[in-house]
């Protein structure tokens, strides 16, 4: 052996070389090896600091398990804390630092914590730093925080990308071992669609460093002969590298595929990981068993291990984790670390039994083991049993059950389309597992015949705690939980396991209790003079390991969180140099500043056009629906408040929506295009929401009617044509028809062809309080025809308006929008109750009609306009009455929307005033504390502009 | 035994053998004069203060299972007063204060932690909405500041500020909001009621009441029928269920709202920071896990647990808002079951029973008006008159239309 | 008047993503498109439908209960063959068709759509409704391994990013 | 969560909307006494439950999902108006 790498075996390439560091030393390793195993193979067993005590660790797992050699890999926006050095496979240049250490991982000041360790028992600061009170805000609790957590996350984005994807099939194997792959291969050879996923860099289980002898083989030889023929079977799916992380409803499975961990940068178009959402019709569990640490004084020096990971490391890495070691066990599985480290020539100097009365008292040793018992070693190989990996079976809240044969928890009974094989569900003889692996894989009778094996008996006497021993025995490794935290735990009350576990934070650390659960478990029941099976485990969650954000993230990050959606009118738009706003999903035109005008310049700039000539105004994000059918008239009359059977053909009306609860949802104007056809517009905000009432209205309360509905939002590219010169514009491009108030009345709809070829729709309605137009093209047209408006309107100097000029002129208009529409108003507050008919039954009428929805002291729309007319005034101020001290008892409503009115020359808005109709002319005390604004402001009239409407019909 | 460094040194010297258990566990007695159901904080904080407020001794909280199993144990611990109805907010403002003196009061430390709650707006409508607020917590000296972009830049520079998808406009901030570790809160006020000799009755679940002529005498337990004067349901997220056992029909729904825990990582975001542009909202705990959540999963569920659709759309939210976030891994997820109300607000209020008094509808946001609704709940059942603070809680409020909504979302549960 | 795509000014041709050889999908937007959602009228379902059996099989796409999707017939002449049968509403500019086609298709496909295509289960001619990116999609199967997505213009552009950026890791041809 | 729809075949929960309670059933009259049991009032079982499911994420059809609630176990899903006529009787 030179230095601590085996001579010959294992399953890593010799003839590679991979440099890498560890913080910032640098060491040499293999392909195939993983860091933890390149570590101890060059005698590295220092590989960390714990939470609370910082005390040194080494590795104790070969797995995922693993709660000690947690590092810092990669660096800058790759960096990733708390890496399992297990699980991370060795690649050229691979950088890790070690945690949760200051200033270094050899000398770590924070270690004094130790000394101070008899203060630091379970519990202890719910029990002190409560004097002075000051003192845990301003020297405590800043302390606390500052010393928590292991890793550092970076502060820079990810530059690596991720991936979703959705797979079905018939039978999920978890776990590739003896069981899983005679499982996967037995329902592969009947031919049903199989995925077959491990969590492992390779594919084999335990296979891949157990020896074993299967079919005269042995058992890796066999493995590798099964993973041929399932890769060549077309209906079968390997997923090495895949973690089945958790079990949802409905037997779909959450997995996370490290596709690109194993390398330093991922190939180009290649995401870092794939999160998958496997959708099986029965799932089979061979996830093996865990297993478990005995618990003895100093039995987390860097050296002790787990007897199975010192012997994986030695026959699968060919890494030797000492040159001579003890053996500590209470079963017989540890007798295979014997004969496998002595057949790589490692000296075994002691083998511990605690089955003949043997113990381990204490640990010698600080950063490496250096004697037992007084027996001079550098490794410790312990096994206290086994653990069958339950986890994925209790994700959906079933208990598993004490087994005390193998001293250990089985799963639960949890149906057909999840069953337990192998050591997973509790059979230790390797014939149970692939037996198990036959009967789980078998089809509709299509089975195989499970292939000879040799078998070695298992048995166990359970042994828990070395009570005599000398020096800290550890139960949670990473967050420091000692065997004695949880006899402590039960005698202040807190003996109930899940209290115990919140009490003394074991099970809550990164590798949440695989290691050290069931001897906690064990230490309660004894404790408190239960059963194991009484004391019961705690509840099982996902994740089984943890999955980074960025796999449940996807591509739908930065930009592409959520998707833009964009109106027929957007290229128009830019070419007018639009500022845009997000408006739901949609990108709106907010502004078309000109140079050096900002934003209410230009929308100041774009009233006045329109009001003095005209405006042009994309207005297609409004919701449009299609609703046809005999039935068309009578459906909305039941949508609406108010009435719309009656309306003739060729008309459009204004009418509002209240909820069954009887406060307003969504207005709109609705106009009818034939008998059995109208079309129906919404609030852009509301317009999903209002297509879903519609759908439910139908299917659920009138299935009866002869109606049908689509939205055609998208259909058509909808333009708002605005101002005295509005009509003169349009006539330019409407084909054979003379547009005049006969044609064309206020409030008017109709089909037209435009511009020679293009039918479309308009409509007289106005939101700006101008003579106005709607114009709607097929959105195909819709840019075309922008243009084209724009040169019909040249001679009157016609502006595009956005948003922002849209809402300051339905402000000084007193038109309610968002603001108002708020999901707490009533028709009536908006000044719109005599719209509600007393002829028939609609959405929201009964409940409409409750004393506290018609009471007039409540809140309602009115006018609001600073006393000092030079003032600028905003959103959000609450009202007072003159002289009341401000108190929200006092309060008397707020301002729901303001703008600057270029025609007015001042701010105004709306504003939502108790029993506010009956005040106008009051002057109020705006209340603008946030700002540090409070001012006069005069209740008037919600229109300010035009009270008689006059300019409508100009 | 009262806890303090003095008395822990002391202690540490017999090796912590002496602590005596934080409450008894005692058996259930035939009679008393008032049994609270629920051993969750609000459970627990009312049996504190009927205590030590109003003197009352005789008192029993039934809890099904352990104390602290319920919601109180598993949320996401914010605590803050930044509502705007004046049915809510004065009493949450009550809540804060109580929280600003609780551990020396009931000689706990519960690590309130006033880190600062921040709210992010995206929109000028989500700004005015956050004015209309932020006056409205002034208006009843509370502290709130209306910040713009740059400030929570300079407060957040890691935040997605150069690529979003909704870019962040700015933020609602109330300095003295934050964290509370939870399940100190449930310990803390189980253990200062138990030492003015309340009995605890964990295991111990509620499963019928028994009234004569229209009032209560007493109920059904797993561990035998219990005679009493005064009945109080404190059940949160099974509030029908115990309800029903009077006849009682509630405007409740049971939804299910996942958290999350992600490993624990040296200091990363200090205050608490909810995402106006999806839902998503974290806070770091004093482990280190960045504890976060985001939306219930919208179907009614007695489960306490969730399903995947929610996890992802919570965490694209998240690094939505911090792309740094995408290899920080989330290390657990749970869930708990709540009383969705059709308004959003809660109930504290007499019952059509005599001697049946109601707490319930807290929704995702009682864990901080755990003080107070102990506070007020005790005050109503003390002296069957609602505490000033609390007097909106009614529940004829939907019949006569008096609703507190504060997201105007109407009647639908699941979209508070 | 020319129709013009919402999408002329992102779409180009071209070989693009991982590989050089034969790329693992071709992807295409078809325009301009003729579409009509057609609904039918109270009990009228049946003969509806006898009358869209007559129309050209590939252009009737199932789209919901009594509802389709017909490609390729001008929206006048439909609203008159399907009077008092079914409502006619046109979407020949409110929705945009892409073409997902090659050996990859479905791979791209299971990164969006929770529906389950594999061919033993998502026969040629069937269609679904489902969601993907976000976005509310009715998808088709046209081909051994050729499909059509259908969905709101508006989005078009934003999905067209997502369905390429998916589609890199196999190669994929733009025609 | 995976819900039968009877339009769409099998689809996962993050499909559909969900809307309560479905078995209260909308009064006739506006001045029906009911009103406010059928707005407010919610049985809320903890066990089997007939609730309002959107496919909102697919074919727009109303369901009619019975569902546990204790184990999300799903066991039916029918359109409203299929649930509506067997209510009936
Ligand atoms: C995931 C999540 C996150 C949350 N985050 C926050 C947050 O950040 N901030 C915030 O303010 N709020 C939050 N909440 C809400 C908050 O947790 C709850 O509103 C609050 O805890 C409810 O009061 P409680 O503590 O008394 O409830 P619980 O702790 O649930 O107490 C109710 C108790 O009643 C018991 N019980 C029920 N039925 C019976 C019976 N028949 N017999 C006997 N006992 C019975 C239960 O076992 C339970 O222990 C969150 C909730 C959840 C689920
Ligand atoms: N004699 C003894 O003392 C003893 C004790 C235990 C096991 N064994 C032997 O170990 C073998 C057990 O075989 P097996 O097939 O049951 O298990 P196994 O340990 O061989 O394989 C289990 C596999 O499941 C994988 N896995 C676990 N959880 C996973 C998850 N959530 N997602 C993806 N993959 C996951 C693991 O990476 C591992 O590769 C048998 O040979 C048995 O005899 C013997
Ligand atoms: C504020 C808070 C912080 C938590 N931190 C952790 C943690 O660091 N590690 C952990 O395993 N669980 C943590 N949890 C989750 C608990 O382990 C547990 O899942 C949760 O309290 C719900 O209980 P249950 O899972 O037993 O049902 C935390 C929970 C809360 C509420
Ligand atoms: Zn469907």
């Amino acid at each position: 052996m030179t230095g601590f790498r085996i001579e010959k075996g294992g399953l890593i390439n010799r003839d590679t070389k991979l440099n890498f560091t560890f913080d910032g030393k640098a060491f040499t390793g293999h392909n195939g090896d993983t860091l933890a195993s390149a570590l101890i193979a060059n005698g590295v067993h220092l590989m960390g600091r714990s939470f609370k005590y910082h005390r040194p660790r080494g590795v104790i797992s070969a797995g995922s398990s693993e709660p000690n050699a947690l590092v810092e890999l990669r660096e800058n926006g790759r960096k990733e804390a708390n890496t399992r050095a297990t699980m991370v496979e060795l690649y050229d240049g691979l950088m890790a630092k070690s945690q949760n250490r200051w200033p270094s991982l050899q000398h770590d000041i924070l270690a004094i914590n130790s000394l101070a360790s008899s203060i630091f028992v379970a519990g202890f600061y719910y029990k002190t730093f409560m004097w002075p009170k000051s003192f845990w805000e301003k020297i405590y609790e800043p302390l606390i925080r500052k010393a928590a957590g292991l890793g550092t996350a970076s502060r820079e984005a990810d530059p690596d990308t991720y991936e979703k994807s959705y797979a079905h099939c018939d039978v999920l194997v978890i776990g590739s071992g003896p069981a899983g792959l005679m499982a996967a291969l037995t329902a592969g050879r009947a031919g049903v669609r199989v995925i077959l996923a491990d969590e492992g860099s390779a594919l084999g289980g335990s296979l891949l460093f157990e020896n074993e002898e299967i079919a005269g083989q042995s058992g890796y030889d066999w493995a590798q002969g099964i993973l041929a023929e399932l890769a060549s079977l077309p209906n079968v799916t390997l997923m090495p590298r895949s973690t089945i992380f958790g079990w949802f409803d409905g037997n779909i499975f959450g997995a996370l595929e490290r596709v690109n961990d194993h390398v330093a940068v991922p190939a180009p178009f290649e995401p870092r990981q794939r999160y998958w959402r496997i959708h099986a019709n029965r799932a089979v569990l061979a996830a093996g068993a865990e297993e478990r640490p005995l618990v003895f004084g100093g039995n987390d020096v860097p050296g002790v291990m787990l007897a199975s990971a010192m012997r994986h490391y030695a026959n699968r890495f060919a890494a030797a984790a000492g040159k001579s070691i003890v053996v500590f066990t209470n079963n017989s599985s540890a007798a295979r670390t014997v004969t496998d480290m002595q057949k790589h020539g490692v000296n075994v100097s002691a083998v511990i039994d605690t089955r003949k009365g043997e113990r381990i008292l204490a640990v010698k040793g600080g950063k490496q083991v250096v004697a037992v018992n007084g027996t001079p070693c550098d490794a410790v190989a312990m096994s206290g049993g086994w653990s069958p990996i339950v986890n994925l079976m209790c994700h959906r809240g079933a208990k598993p059950i004490w087994n005390e044969g193998i001293a250990g928890f089985t799963p639960p009974d949890v149906g057909p389309e999840f069953t337990a094989i192998g050591s997973a569900a509790g059979h230790m003889l390797l014939s149970e597992c692939l037996a198990g692996g036959v009967r789980a894989g078998t089809v509709k009778g299509r089975t195989e015949a499970a292939p000879q094996c040799r078998d070695e008996a298992f048995a166990i006497q359970p042994f828990w705690w070395v009570k005599e021993s000398v020096g800290k025995a550890f139960i949670d490794y990473q967050n420091d939980a000692t065997a004695k935290d949880l006899p402590l735990a039960t005698r202040e009350g807190y003996g109930h396991v899940e209290l115990a576990k919140r009490y003394t934070t074991t099970g809550m650390a990164t590798d949440q209790g695989k290691l050290g659960n069931v001897n906690a478990i064990a230490i309660l029941a004894e404790a408190s003079g239960k059963t194991i099976a009484e004391m019961g485990t705690t509840t099982f969650r996902p994740f089984y390991t943890p999955v980074s954000f960025g796999a449940f993230t996807g591509p739908f990050t930065g930009h592409h969180f959520q998707p833009v959606r964009k109106t027929p009118l957007h290229d128009w738009c830019v070419e007018q140099g639009a500022v845009f706003v997000e408006s739901g999903l949609w990108m709106r035109s907010a502004w078309f500043p000109q140079a050096g005008e900002d934003w209410l310049a230009a929308a100041t700039r774009e009233v006045k056009a329109t009001r003095s000539g005209v405006g042009l105004c994309d207005v297609s994000t409004l919701g449009k629906i299609d609703i046809q059918g005999k039935d068309a008239g009578l459906f909305l009359d039941h949508l609406y408040c108010n009435t719309f059977s009656t309306l003739s053909i060729g008309k459009a009306r204004y009418g509002i929506m209240l909820r069954e609860d009887g406060i307003a949802f969504d207005d709109g104007t609705t106009s009818r295009l034939a008998e059995d056809h109208f079309v129906m517009t919404t609030t852009t905000a509301n317009a999903a929401r209002v297509m879903s009432h519609i759908e439910f209205c139908h299917q659920v309360h009138w299935p009866e009617l002869d109606v049908q509905y689509v939205s055609v939002t998208e259909q058509w590219a909808q333009m708002a044509i605005a101002g005295p010169k509005a009509r003169a514009t349009l006539q330019k491009l409407v084909d054979n028809l003379q547009l005049s108030d006969e044609t064309m009345p206020y409030l008017a709809a109709r089909d037209v062809t435009i511009l020679g070829d293009v039918t479309a729709r308009l409509f007289r309605i106005s939101f700006s309080g101008e003579h106005a137009y709607e114009l709607a093209v097929p959105a195909d047209y819709g840019n075309a025809v922008a243009r084209s408006i724009m040169q019909a309107g040249a001679e009157f100097n016609i502006a595009p308006y956005g948003v922002e000029a849209l809402s300051i002129m339905r402000i000084e208009k007193g038109h309610v929008a968002g603001g108002e529409l708020n999901g707490t108003t009533t028709a009536g507050d908006l000044g719109l109750g005599k719209m509600m008919s007393t002829k028939k039954d609609y959405i929201g009428r009964a409940m409409s009609m409750r004393a506290g929805l018609a009471d007039p002291a409540r809140q309602c729309v009115v006018g609001i306009k600073p006393v000092d007319r030079s003032m600028k005034i905003r959103s959000g101020g609450h009202l007072l009455k003159q002289g009341d001290a401000p108190s929200l008892q006092a309060d008397q409503g707020y301002i729901c929307s303001v703008a600057w009115s270029p025609m007015l020359d001042m701010w105004l808005g709306l504003a939502l005033l108790s029993n506010g109709r009956a005040r106008i002319g009051e002057i109020v005390k705006v209340f603008d504390g946030l700002r540090g604004h409070h001012y006069l402001a005069e209740i008037c009239d919600p229109v300010h502009f035009d009270p008689k409407n006059e300019r409508l019909h100009a | 035994m009262k806890y303090s460094l003095f008395s822990l040194l002391r202690n540490s010297l017999s090796g912590h053998k002496n602590w005596s258990p934080a409450w008894r566990s005692p058996e259930p007695k035939k009679e008393y004069d008032i049994i609270i159901v629920g051993g969750g904080g609000h459970g627990l904080a009312t049996a504190y203060y009927l205590a030590k407020i109003h003197g009352l001794k005789n008192i029993a909280v039934l809890e099904k299972n352990h104390i602290g199993s319920g919601n109180v144990g598993r949320n996401t611990t914010i605590i803050r007063s930044n509502y705007q109805l004046p049915g809510n907010n004065p009493f949450y403002e009550l809540s804060m204060k109580l929280w600003e003196g609780l551990e020396q009061d009931f000689n706990f430390n519960a690590m309130v932690s006033q880190r600062g709650v921040l709210n992010l707006y995206h929109t000028d409508a989500q700004r005015d909405a956050f004015a209309r607020r932020g006056n409205a917590m002034h208006l009843d000296g509370v502290d709130a500041e209306l910040l713009e972009a740059h400030a929570v830049r300079d407060m957040y520079p890691f935040f997605d500020h150069d690529n979003p998808r909704f870019p962040i406009k700015g933020g609602l901030l109330q300095r003295r909001g934050g964290t509370v570790r939870h399940d100190a809160v449930a310990w803390g006020y189980a253990r200062g009621a138990d030492l003015r000799g309340v009995d605890i009755l964990q295991g111990c679940e509620l499963t019928g009441i028994d009234t004569e002529n229209g009032k209560v005498v007493g109920v059904q337990t797993s561990r035998g029928a219990i005679r009493c004067k005064k009945l109080a349901l404190c059940a949160a997220g099974h509030s029908s269920e115990v309800a029903a056992m009077a006849g009682l029909k509630l405007p409740i729904e049971s939804h299910v709202l996942q958290a999350f825990v992600s490993e624990g990582l040296k200091p990363y975001i200090d205050g608490v920071v909810t995402f106006g542009a999806g839902h998503f909202y974290v806070s770091q705990s004093d482990k280190g896990g960045l504890v976060f959540g985001g939306d219930i999963d919208g179907y009614n569920s007695y489960a306490q647990r969730g399903n995947l659709p929610m996890v992802e759309h919570v965490i694209e939210a998240g690094v939505a808002m911090v792309p740094s976030l995408s290899r920080v891994r989330a290390l657990r997820s749970w869930g708990g079951v709540m009383d969705m109300t059709m308004d959003g607000s809660p109930i504290i209020d007499k019952t059509s029973v005599h001697g049946l008094y109601l707490n319930a509808g807290w929704c995702y946001g009682g864990f901080k008006a755990t003080p107070a609704s102990g506070w007020c709940y005790a005050y109503l059942i003390a002296k069957d008159e609602p505490h000033t603070v609390a007097k909106a809680y009614r529940m004829d409020r939907f019949r006569t239309g008096h609703m507190l909504d504060e997201k105007g979302q109407g009647a639908t549960p699941n979209l508070h | 008047m020319l129709r013009t795509s919402p999408l002329a000014r992102v779409i180009n041709p071209g070989r693009f993503g991982a590989g050089k050889g034969v790329p693992g999908v071709t992807l295409s937007v078809v325009h301009p498109i003729t579409m009509s959602m057609v609904i039918a009228r109270k009990d009228q379902a049946k003969k509806m439908e006898r009358v869209l059996a007559r129309l050209r099989k590939g252009d009737v796409h199932w789209a919901g209960p009594d509802q389709y999707y017909v490609i390729n017939a001008p929206y006048t002449d439909l609203k008159q063959k399907l009077e008092g049968l079914a409502s006619v509403s046109d979407q020949s500019h409110g929705r945009v068709m892409f073409r997902i086609a090659g050996a990859k298709a479905r791979a791209v496909l299971a990164k969006g759509t929770p529906v389950d295509v594999h061919e033993d289960v998502f026969p040629i001619g069937k269609s679904a409704l489902t969601q993907m990116a976000h976005v509310s999609v009715h998808l088709t199967r046209t081909g051994e391994n050729d499909f059509t997505l259908s969905l709101f213009r508006g989005f078009s552009e934003s999905f067209w990013e997502w369905l390429t950026s998916q589609s890199a890791e196999f190669g994929y041809q733009v025609s | 969560m995976l819900i039968p729809c009877p339009h769409c075949g099998t689809r996962p929960v993050e499909e559909f909307t969900f809307l309560g309670d479905a078995t209260p059933t909308r009064p006739a009259t506006p001045d029906d006494p009911k009103w406010y049991s059928y707005v407010y009032e919610r049985d809320n079982p903890r066990g089997r439950f007939d609730e309002f499911v959107h496919h909102s994420g697919g074919c727009r059809a109303w369901l009619v999902v019975s569902r546990d609630t204790k184990t999300h176990a799903v066991f039916s899903a029918l359109t409203a108006a299929d649930f509506k006529r067997k209510q009936k009787p």
